[in-house]
């Protein structure tokens, strides 16, 4: 593994959040998901995991957010346990309520924390505006197309401004054009709130751009297969993704990816 | 262009038999049911007729219906006393059965512990325990709601416990994530999605409470003057009256159906925006 | 070969039948070119749709006052014999609650009645006697809510409730025969459909007959294969209920006393029947104006038969 | 790494305290409601005793233990022909409420015009309507089903509808664009959507086809020879056999709460690979 | 609108096999998701539709196939509707039936068609191992990772061999590694059997690799913004995914992508 560097614009980041020691996880249909995964996110990281489908990302995503417990292994939380952590969590799938409106479904989490619609109209609405939903806040969900669905579910996950964000794929559902936009959307976020975030994403690209430090997954059984450190200053805008640093970048993780996958496919076809 | 033109020629005419279809299916969604209603009855009075069934056994739905209106004073003043019976006893069973769905919810061992009397209540007759309840209940509209009770709740309790254990685990997973409390995963999540199964189960109960009000009556008896239909009925069937006790069945059979189409239709209010049984079908 | 019949009881066998199941064990009925088959009825039972429907052709009526309902209601079916001259229908109290004397009951808190009690007797007791309509509750057959409330009251036959009342409840409840204070029906009686007495008289002069001489039989002989058939029936009864059944029906001569004496067991007279019809026009029971003649034939009774048996 | 060290030390308390919840919930899950139940019949024995009820009221269950062991015979005789009638009645009403689902959910029409019918018979007391079914029905086992049947088959029939109904939109857009049939969408796609439905209105119908198979019986009457629990109770309260009847409703109890374990694991064993309501919580 | 020209690779194409004419859809909650669509599909076309999420790509792909009706316009098939035509549909999400396997998800289409389970299996092992799903015959859909279950979607809609395929975003859910080599099988599968594809995509790179022409679409209200004609001969291979014309080409649809989308944010935010 690559010793851990701290980025360029990304002065806070490095002491450590969270440790995953030898963490594996079977199912019990006997299929192993993740098996010894060694892995340490540290407070102010934007954290991709990179891996084909089916590799375990979400799997491991799950575990640090406490919603599945490993099988083996153990989870080192930096902070204790009992302590108010606010996490913002987008699912691979949508995950809205479906008898709720849009804009209910944005303000769940702040009504679970006691604030009242009021209240949270400003917040919500401006999230709205900045995932372009303004308009829909009375639709519900069976109402709106795939991607409008994901971007309330980002909406909603970024309401109560979390000190750490677990994403899952949460930009596969958009188009390149409004991906770029909400993909500056959120390092700008990042930058200026400088939480944590662990992104899952199948795009070299994307994973390049935004994270400084990505971990390329394998499959069968779901491992860590590298982890590359994304060496480029903060803050990126459009300049980044065309330059050639980018591009090497990009050249670099995708071949990481390439690999991983072939360890894969090879095992399995 | 021809191919476009000629299945433009073909297209008309589907679109113009869907439109006709459409317009057929509003209104045989009334008309039908009628027509079959109709025919049910016809078929009632041809039986009889048929087979020579004298009146004192199953009497003409002529008969019956001319009772009806002769003793209608009497008959809907015992409806309403069976209705308010029903009405009552109904709410009763949606507290109760939801109060104890939400409680069995709580924790599996609150569930193996305590469904196992719901069971012994619901499978335990009336009948049977009606002198125990005598004894000890000296209300008479407490009896009846007791007994009606205790026939209709069971279908709400079920329905809604396993509606509650319905709930999307990644949802689950999200109000876990927010740190909901357990009473407010059940109100903003659990409660919402067991309702398409509890509005199922009160379509059921609604039906059974009108039973069980029935029953009561039949077995904690009516005192005088505020009988309800099931003494009508014991009382028609004691005096052979048969055209009073079939005039007193089909004022319950009649306000079953109201009760049914009154619960689906607040079913269809509530569902109609979000679950599938109650989408409408849009193309 | 003999006729196959059918009579149906309106409770389970008891030695209030006991007549018909002499009959049928001593071979009465076969004598005369029957097969009788006897069905008992029970709670909750209602046999009479059965003989409306000529599924059975005879059944035992309580007492007169349904014969009149089925003439109000246009309905062919006759009284034919009226085994018992008293209805044996009693009312129990607590001794010793102030309810010791029959106008003293109205006041008790709750009157345990059944359906038909509460179509029927129920409704002379309240006009006649000022009766609560409201303090009914149903009688379930099951009499531990009388023994339980003291302040309570509870119909029963003379030959069985008191018998069970004091076994468990370990008091002799007050019992006031109905029959005392002037509700003068017959009881137990033989209902047949007009169609069965107009195409098959013999049928129902041997069924009539052969009952009777059955009574006396089972009164006054060897009731032994008797009470074995009712036994067998209802295995739940004790020979000790029987025998206290046997008893109290002498004892209040339920099935032979009055114009039976003279008349043989089944006597009906058109009088006894227009005064017991007044009474319960009187007491609102009945609407005034109803042809009774309609409800009873006595062309099967008042022949004597049997007498000889008696001993 | 003193933060990691210290969070090791946090950690293992909690993953020893999850460990030992699971335990106990394993043993608790027995242990409970057995304790529960001891703890009622225990109250049930107190109250008898506190307020000296007599026996021939409520009997202490130690007296119906007695009973239920000296009449094991007799009751238990009469336990399975109850069952009988219960099992064939739950046969029947699976069958007919089922089949009529199956039926409504081909066309709105046929629902709306035969629903009217089902919710007549699920409303009309039986104890009304039974001399009309004892005049034209001869045979005693099939008076007996009738009943049972009348009375079980609507929570099956109701909540089967609501699943046949509760398809994905999804789903059936596919199927129709394979050019299914109806009869292939209907076995292949909705009638196993149904399934979490249909099985719970199979355990409501469970409880209801026992207590059917009980109350056709007090109806129908206990004629001597097919005795079932019924004509036990009727006649143990006729002859104020308290100990006996409650022993009998003891027996209907637990058998109504086997039926609803039989069921509950039916339905666990048929949905345990893919519905919410029968996963383990897999964590 | 362009005119259309014989692409090169693909003489078949060409005759029109399905126009719509001037459709629109508003939904009975009044968002009019598609209005006044022009649009014809030749026989053999790979047709992709790209456009902003929410711009009616997935109710335009709907009615084409059936299963909305338009509210206004009609559409016009150049075979008759009775005529037997098999279509492969990919949904957008995956669709699954939750209670079978895997491998009876593929099957029932097949199944439909009355092709036992024994005749079917070495199609359906041949697709389930061409989307890298070897071994996961058993497993339900809940068992499945995101992509997997899309994976079994796809080789759903194939399992049949239909004429027409119409596919709603089937790649999204893929790392950039599969989704390549899935692009590369498809189009090898497309060009051996010359069915007609529409294919749904919000991904520039994507549509200008695989189709031969690209329907642009705006949103608010859904529309045609610009048809463009991929000018480039098939086979295409990685060496295209690195030629100039390939990214001259995805610059060109990349801009007419721009301008549709801020044709609607303008409107919108
Ligand atoms: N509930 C489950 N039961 C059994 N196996 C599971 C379960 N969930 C996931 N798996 C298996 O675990 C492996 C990893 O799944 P996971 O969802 O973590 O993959 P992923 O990396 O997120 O893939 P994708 O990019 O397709 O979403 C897969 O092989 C999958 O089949
Ligand atoms: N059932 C519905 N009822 C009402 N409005 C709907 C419904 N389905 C879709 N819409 C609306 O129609 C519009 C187009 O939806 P559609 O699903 O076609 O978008 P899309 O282009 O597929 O988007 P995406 O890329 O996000 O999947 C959206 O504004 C959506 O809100
Ligand atoms: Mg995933
Ligand atoms: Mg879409």
């Amino acid at each position: 593994m690559v010793p851990s560097t701290t980025v360029p614009g990304m002065e806070g980041s490095g002491k450590p959040l969270l440790s995953l020691r030898a963490v594996g996880k079977t199912f019990s249909n006997g299929v192993t998901a993740l098996s010894n995964v060694d892995m340490t996110i540290r407070e102010g990281d934007f954290l991709s995991l990179l891996g084909p489908s089916g590799c375990g990302k979400s799997t491991a995503l799950r575990i640090i957010a406490g919603l599945t417990a490993p099988t083996t292994g153990t989870l080192d939380w930096s902070r204790k346990p009992g302590e108010e952590s606010s996490v913002g969590f987008v699912f691979q799938e949508p995950t809205l309520l479906p008898w709720a409106s849009v804009f209910d479904n944005v303000w769940l989490p702040l009504r679970l924390k006691g604030v009242s619609r009021s209240d949270a109209a400003p917040a919500v609405s401006q999230l709205l505006e900045r995932v372009h939903l303004s308009g829909f806040e009375n639709a519900v969900p069976r109402e709106l197309s795939g991607g409008m669905k994901m971007r309330v579910s980002i909406a909603r996950a970024l309401v109560t401004k979390p000190r750490v964000l677990l994403m899952d794929e949460p930009f596969a559902a958009l188009d390149e054009i409004t991906r770029f936009k909400l993909n500056n959307d959120l390092l700008e976020l990042w930058q200026d709130e400088r939480f944590t975030v662990v992104f899952v994403t199948h795009s070299v690209f994307e994973s390049v751009f935004l994270s400084n430090r990505i971990v390329v997954m394998a499959a069968r059984p779901g491992r860590v297969f590298q982890e590359v450190e994304v060496d480029a200053p903060y803050p990126r805008d459009e300049a980044f993704r065309t330059s050639p640093a980018y591009a090497a970048l990009c050249r670099q993780a995708s071949d990481v990816l390439v690999s991983a996958i072939n360890s894969t496919h090879g095992a399995a076809a | 262009m021809t191919a476009v033109e000629s299945s433009v020629a073909t297209l008309d005419p589907e679109e113009a038999r869907r439109l006709r279809r459409e317009r057929l299916e509003r209104i045989g969604s009334w008309v039908l049911p009628l027509a079959i209603m109709v025919l049910a009855i016809w078929l009632w009075d041809r039986i009889c007729v048929w087979n020579e069934i004298p009146q004192y056994i199953l009497p003409r739905p002529g008969v019956v219906l001319q009772t009806l209106y002769n003793d209608a004073a009497l008959l809907f003043g015992s409806l309403l006393v069976t209705l308010r019976i029903t009405f009552l006893g109904l709410l009763l069973a949606v507290v109760g059965g939801v109060g104890l769905a939400v409680l069995f919810a709580q924790s599996k061992w609150v569930e193996m512990s305590f469904f196992p009397f719901a069971i012994v209540l619901q499978v335990t007759p009336i009948v049977a325990i009606f002198p125990l309840i005598n004894i000890y209940v000296d209300n008479q509209t407490a009896k009846l709601l007791l007994c009606a009770w205790i026939v209709a709740f069971f279908p709400i309790l079920s329905n809604t416990t396993l509606g509650l254990n319905s709930v999307d685990r990644n949802l689950r997973d999200l109000f876990r994530l927010n740190g909901a409390t357990r009473w407010q995963e059940l109100w903003h999540l659990r409660l919402p999605a067991a309702m398409p199964y509890f509005l199922g189960g009160l379509k059921i109960a609604g039906g059974l409470s009108l039973i069980g009000a029935v029953v009561a009556e039949f077995v904690a008896g009516a005192s005088g003057q505020s009988s309800g239909l099931a003494s009508r009925i014991i009382e028609a069937g004691y005096r052979l009256n048969a055209p009073r006790l079939f005039a007193a069945l089909i004022l319950i059979s009649l306000a079953g159906i109201v009760i049914f189409l009154v619960l689906s239709l607040v079913s269809h209010l509530i569902l109609r925006r979000w679950h599938e049984s109650a989408l409408k079908q849009e193309r | 070969a003999a006729e196959k019949i059918t009579y149906m009881t309106n409770w389970l066998a008891q030695a209030e039948h006991g007549g018909y199941y002499q009959a049928v064990a001593d071979g009465t009925y076969a004598a005369c070119g029957l097969d009788v088959t006897i069905q008992q009825g029970g709670p909750q039972v209602s046999g009479r749709p059965l003989l409306l429907a000529g599924k059975i052709d005879f059944y035992m009526g309580g007492n007169l006052l349904q014969a009149f309902d089925a003439v109000q209601q246009n309905i062919p079916l006759r009284i034919v014999a009226a085994s018992f001259q008293k209805e044996p229908q009693v009312v129990m109290s607590h001794p010793g609650q102030g309810l010791d004397k029959w106008e003293d009951l109205k006041n008790a808190d709750q009157y345990i009645l059944g359906d038909e009690g509460a179509q029927s007797f129920f409704q002379w007791m309240i006009t006649e006697f000022g009766f609560d309509p409201a303090k009914r509750v149903p009688y379930t057959f099951n009499a531990a809510p009388f023994i339980a409330n003291a302040k309570s009251i509870q119909q029963g036959y003379v030959t069985s409730e008191p018998f069970a009342v004091e076994k468990e409840g370990g008091f002799k409840p007050n019992t006031f025969l109905l029959a005392d204070y002037g509700f003068s029906t017959y009881a137990t009686t033989i209902e047949a459909m007009q169609e069965t007495i107009d195409k098959r008289p013999e049928v129902v002069k041997c069924f009539v007959d052969g009952s009777a001489k059955g009574w006396y039989n089972y009164l006054y002989g060897d009731n032994k294969a008797a009470n074995e058939a009712i036994k067998k029936d209802n295995p739940d009864i004790t020979d000790e209920q029987i025998a206290f059944s046997i008893e109290q029906m002498k004892k209040f001569g339920i099935v032979d006393s009055g114009d039976a004496e003279k008349l043989g067991i089944g006597a009906m007279t058109d009088e006894h029947i227009a005064g017991f019809y007044d009474k319960m026009v009187k007491a609102k029971v009945i609407p005034e104006g109803l042809d009774i003649k309609k409800a009873y034939t006595l062309d099967f009774v008042n022949k004597g038969v049997g007498l000889d048996l008696k001993k």
